[in-house]
């Protein structure tokens, strides 16, 4: 069966494949990161911080949107996200939320509970020297997360940071249930058209393996240019 | 919104004749537990194996082991439960290939083997950031007593790796039951698929979708408990957050 | 004149009584050693002092204010008392200008020019100028000690804290920080210095505290303290670390 | 009559026309991502009524892909108001939502190898077929495999890819779905000429436009439209188009004529989910 | 007769020369200490006696076998040969009992009853027989040193290393453990140790070695060392770590 392998369809199937899936994949992966650890910080910094009612939301949403398989919360924040919007809005109808905005504000939502994890690990890992050695000279404490500790931890969960944003990455195939198409969905539907699963399943594969591999190089040489010399 | 809300839907006859709803959604979660189970004991192994390899001082297994870390890591689980589902057997001599074919439930093996290899990818860093976290120091009175290289893992650095990163095995666990999920792609009927299934005939979604968080949720429940208990039975007196010795 | 004033002070962690009905007081100009078994609260102690471990009960006044009024501005007056720590803490994403720079930029509010030239002024008084460029990770553990002192120095503090700076040293290196700490008790720096260096207590001390299971057992001028401790327990302490 | 479709759609000035992605050749996309196919087709017809009913020729038409799972909840809370494509019109799900006149009439019915030929349920005895989870034939090869002890083994794959697949490396004699969609697979398959389909439909499956319930002004008008073209006899043009002549992207031939079945309900239109009725 | 023979030991890391030419021995009985500034190789010369570092190139031969021979059982050497280092080690899993007799039983093949009771009597030996059934978080450092004492000394080693034993510890638990250590060296114990406690080294040593940047620079009698070191090295740096 292999014999027949068909690289006609890969390679006519090529500009779709690319600039429709890979340049959506990529986007999204962009978005979300980028949004992801902003609000996961912030959601970190809620889950240490003293104040027991918001370490207590923090804490929930991360645990409640980590227990649930990623389908089932695009799923429900594709159909929550309207109506959340009309109560903010205060407009009469749900708001109507076009699938690209729902899937990067579902991702950037989901994701920020890995990064508030992330981050989390990241400054408890610090000594508690620096937090004492910081507000000794006189920083408040919203300076000393910004000045000493931020800076310290994201740059050692680089690394971490780094394996979730490929898993993002790969993750991003899951937007098929808002009809979106990413790459993995490019090459699906392909498949699905031409009735060349084997062919576009083992290219999709390859296409990923080397994109992650090569930004997990990217960031190894990186973190080395970053990391803190102790 | 003018949707019919009916949450009888449950007790009524599914598309297999005999069960209701409720029951093969039950069926489903049963499937899930076990694909995850099943699965990350496999991780578990393995990702040890192959952990302990990326600390080794040999070069060659230390290469091996990044590179099985490096492909199971680098490829989606959807594309990977499909190249070892449809892809192996043609690739296989053909006698092989057939037989994998007639294994009966074969998509519950495939599911759970494909799960074991992606999570151990994931498993063997939570083990290898466990064994570095230990002070090389451990190592070396290990050695310096004379226990040799593999005891010195076995009794002495293990131990206490394992004991290290519980909460990341937990969190893994947790991925790994979430992660059957894409065993739809080979036919799995785990909770998702038959939520699915039963909302494609019924069209009762939110019933059919609600019931599966629900089941979700519980099922992560019960797991955070156990692995709670996992913890608190692995907690070394003494040791606070200072391990062996090191740390400030 | 009290720069530093402890009355009464007490302390849990849950049932654990780290400090209970602690007094002293540190004058101007004066240096004060506290020395004690491990685990006695003397890091608790001088954490109090600007506030960095909040209290149960008594009264700390530094210069007139009180540490655990509510009303205080901790972080203004933990900016007017410089504190140095065993593992020195200093920021390892900066180099050591910036480490120097930083508080006074962010708190002080200086022009980052006038905080490199105070920073860069003081690196050279503890003979480090030429590794302002460098890391923390760079230097040796009493030069990171001697910036860390240095960073303190910037912020112009009316009082320095030292808790046990020369403990996490290598032997070799113990001294070149000592001396930079006589050399600031010499120009006058009122100072509390937790350590367990009793050439240095002996050398620059006014007065010793001897403390045990969270209280202060004994409080003496430094020539009282090493001719006759008053308490047996402080006797068996000096005998001892005193040994070698 | 009154309509609240029609009412938002006039207000808002726009209407929303959900399809599927991949639901050769009924909606799909063409190489500019445009969706077209059969019930696209049909569905421009509607469109042009709302138009002309409302007196707005230039009414803005948005389209909006759906899925399986997300077809319900954007059609219940207004995001689109049809759903053209591939749904089964059947008694469960007329308590969510309801169909126009039935616009195809697929039949249940079984592709196999010619090397290892089903042409009924009774040959695949004993050993394993794959159909599409969800579906209805689940439910028919349940209902036969214990009334007739078959003793299958069946699988579920999850969408007719997958299915074909399964039946392409022997994990299954034979696929059991719709006939228009199991042709097409075996069409688009490596080769074709290995298949084979069974000529008895074991069921059939009336196909209409999706609609939201208890809008009898907007549902009329939308059998209306259907009915027209059935009348006039336009709707032969329109399914030969699809049907038995190439079609993009890639020029495939269904070669799928018209069905006794389908030719019986555009002689009488009609939009009842019982299958018997179709025969 | 000579137990430790180094010939003409180097090592580098990289570029970075550990060890050069670095060549010594420690006769039976006999206790050597080394010292030397902070990275001048101490702890990597100890460790290439038991095989823990490798080599480049030189000998060593240990009871007549040669270390770095490809041949050399290594696990049944070391175990021949007890080790202590800086930070204790001890199996934080394991209570202080069964770290006593892990290797015993693994190693020597010992019967788990036998290992334990000779654990018990080594326990009791360096005053520790009541904790045997704590885990090594709950003890104190100097207790937890005198565990890794004891716990090398179940193996019946014929000579005992030591890395910086006591400069992981607080001041006060300094002497607990140097006085385990006196004893063993009375006891006939072949010693090799690497410490700055230099009362300790005129105490019980009989020779001293002083490194610098991975040489060997000064090995002299004991008396020979304090009284009149030869180099200007070795002269600095016991003047800077004698002040106090
Ligand atoms: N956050 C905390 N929670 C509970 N107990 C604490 C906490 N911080 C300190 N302690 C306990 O308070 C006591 C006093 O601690 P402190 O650090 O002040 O002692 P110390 O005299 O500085 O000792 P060392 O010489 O070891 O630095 C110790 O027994 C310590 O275990
Ligand atoms: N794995 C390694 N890779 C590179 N350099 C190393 C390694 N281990 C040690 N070194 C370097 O070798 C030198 C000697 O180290 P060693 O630990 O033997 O010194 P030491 O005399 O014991 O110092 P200390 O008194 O600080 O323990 C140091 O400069 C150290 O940085
Ligand atoms: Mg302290
Ligand atoms: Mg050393």
């Amino acid at each position: 069966m292999l014999s027949g392998f068909d690289f006609q369809t890969i390679v006519h199937a090529l500009p779709y494949l690319f600039l429709t899936g890979m340049s959506f994949t990529l986007t999204l992966t962009l978005c979300a990161t980028i949004g992801g650890m902003i609000f996961g910080t912030l959601l970190a910094v809620m889950r240490l911080s003293d104040n027991r009612i918001l370490s207590v939301i923090a804490g929930g949403y991360v645990n409640l949107l980590r227990s649930l398989p990623l389908v089932l919360v695009i799923f429900w924040f594709y159909f929550l996200v309207p109506f959340l919007a009309q109560w903010l809005t205060g407009s009469s109808s749900p708001v109507r939320i076009d699938p690209f905005w729902s899937s990067v504000i579902t991702f950037t939502l989901f994701e920020a509970c890995y990064f508030c994890e992330i981050v989390r690990s990241g400054i408890q890992s610090l000594p508690r020297g620096q937090t004492l050695a910081a507000s000794a000279l006189g920083m408040t404490d919203r300076q000393a997360l910004f000045y000493v500790i931020l800076p310290q931890a994201l740059r050692n969960m680089l690394p971490l940071i780094l394996t979730q944003t490929i898993i993002l990455f790969q993750d991003t195939s899951l937007v098929y249930v808002l009809s979106i198409t990413d790459f993995l969905g490019a090459a699906a539907k392909i498949a699905q058209r031409d009735g060349r699963l084997l062919e576009m399943y083992v290219f999709a594969a390859v296409v990923y393996f080397i994109i992650s591999l090569i930004a997990s190089q990217a960031v190894r040489r990186l973190q080395k240019r970053v990391a803190i010399i102790r | 919104m003018n949707y019919h809300w009916n949450w009888w839907i449950f007790f009524e006859p599914s598309l297999d004749g005999t069960n209701t709803y409720l029951t093969t959604l039950f069926w489903g979660l049963g499937w899930t537990a076990a694909t995850a189970v099943v699965g990350f004991t496999i991780a578990l192994v393995l990702g040890s194996v192959v952990g302990v390899a990326r600390t080794a001082p040999i070069g060659w297994v230390q290469t091996s082991g990044m590179v099985f870390v490096e492909v199971f890591r680098n490829i989606p689980l959807l594309v990977q439960m499909f190249l070892w589902y449809f892809v192996l057997p043609e690739v296989l001599p053909r006698d092989a290939g057939m037989w994998l074919k007639q294994f009966p439930n074969a998509q519950f093996y495939t599911a759970a083997v494909c799960l074991g290899f992606y999570h151990a990818a994931r498993m063997a860093e939570v083990v290898r950031a466990g064994l570095l976290s230990l002070s090389r120091g451990q190592k070396m009175a290990g050695q310096a007593l004379g226990l040799t290289l593999p005891q010195t893992y076995r009794y002495v650095l293990l131990p206490v790796a394992y004991r290290i990163v519980v909460p990341a095995i937990t969190s893994e666990f947790l991925s790994c039951t979430k992660n059957t999920s894409v065993g739809i792609a080979i036919g799995l009927v785990e909770l998702t698929g038959t939520a699915r299934a039963m909302q494609e005939n019924t069209f009762q979604v939110f019933e059919a979708f609600a019931a599966a968080t629900v089941l979700y949720l519980a099922l992560n429940m019960v797991i955070v408990f156990a692995m709670r208990s996992v913890e608190k039975a692995a907690v070394i007196p003494g040791l606070g957050n200072r391990i062996a010795g090191r740390g400030r | 004149m009290s720069m530093i004033t402890l009355r009464d002070i007490s302390k849990t962690y849950g049932d654990f009584q780290v400090l209970s009905h602690c007094s002293t007081w540190v004058s101007k100009g004066e240096v004060v050693v506290v020395c004690g078994p491990s685990g006695s609260g003397k890091s608790t102690l001088i954490k109090t002092i600007n506030g960095l471990e909040p209290i149960d009960s008594g009264d700390i006044i530094v210069d007139g204010t009180t540490v655990s009024a509510p009303t205080t501005n901790l972080p203004l007056l933990r900016s007017r008392v410089g504190m140095v720590f065993q593992h020195f803490e200093l920021f390892p994403h900066l180099n050591i200008r910036e480490n120097l720079a930083l508080a006074q930029v962010k708190v002080l509010k200086r022009s980052k020019d006038a905080a490199m030239e105070k920073g860069m002024a003081l690196l050279d008084r503890v003979g480090l100028a030429a590794h302002a460029e460098k890391f923390p990770g760079q230097l040796s553990g009493g030069q990171q000690q001697r910036v860390a002192i240095a960073r303190a120095l910037a912020m112009d503090p009316i009082a320095m804290l030292f808790d046990e700076p020369t403990s996490a040293l290598d032997p070799e290196m113990i001294n070149e920080v000592l001396d930079v700490m006589v050399e600031l008790a010499r120009d006058g720096m009122t100072m509390m210095v937790v350590t367990h260096e009793m050439g240095f207590a002996r050398k620059v001390a006014n007065r010793v505290i001897f403390m045990d299971r969270g209280e202060i057992v004994e409080d003496a001028d430094k020539d009282d303290f090493f001719g006759k401790p008053r308490s047996e327990r402080a006797q068996q302490f000096l005998s001892k670390i005193l040994v070698h | 009559e009154e309509s609240a479709t029609l009412a938002k759609i006039a207000e808002r000035g726009e209407i929303t026309v959900g399809h599927r992605d991949g639901a050769v050749p009924f909606s799909y996309y063409d190489d500019q991502q445009k969706p077209i196919g059969y019930a696209m087709d049909i569905c421009a017809r509607v469109v042009d009524a709302v138009k002309a009913k409302l007196g707005k020729p230039d009414l803005k038409v948005s389209y909006m892909p759906v899925t399986g799972t997300t077809r319900i909840p954007l059609l219940v809370n207004g995001t689109i108001d049809m759903e053209c494509g591939t749904t089964t019109n059947n008694v469960e799900r007329q308590k969510q939502v309801t169909f126009s006149t039935t616009n195809f009439v697929a039949g249940i019915r079984i592709l196999s190898k010619k090397s290892a030929p089903v042409a009924s349920m009774a040959d695949a005895k004993g050993k394993t077929v794959v159909t599409l989870s969800g579906t209805t034939s689940v439910k028919l090869i349940n209902a036969a495999n214990t009334a007739e002890n078959l003793g299958l083994t069946i699988l579920s794959a999850k969408d007719l890819a997958e299915g074909m697949l399964t039946l392409e490396t022997d994990r299954a004699v034979a696929l059991i779905f719709d006939d228009v969609s199991i042709a097409g697979a075996a069409a688009t398959s490596k080769a074709p000429q290995d298949y084979q389909m069974s000529s008895d439909p074991l069921s059939v499956e009336p196909y209409g436009i999706m609609l939201r319930r208890d809008d009898d002004g907007f549902k009329s008008l939308v059998n209306g439209t259907i009915e027209g073209l059935y009348k006039g006899g336009e709707i032969n043009g329109i399914y030969e188009k699809w049907f038995t002549q190439p079609i993009p992207p890639k020029g495939i031939n269904m070669n799928f004529p018209m069905s006794a079945q389908l030719k019986k309900v555009i002689a009488n239109p009609t939009d009842d989910p019982n299958p018997d009725l179709y025969r």
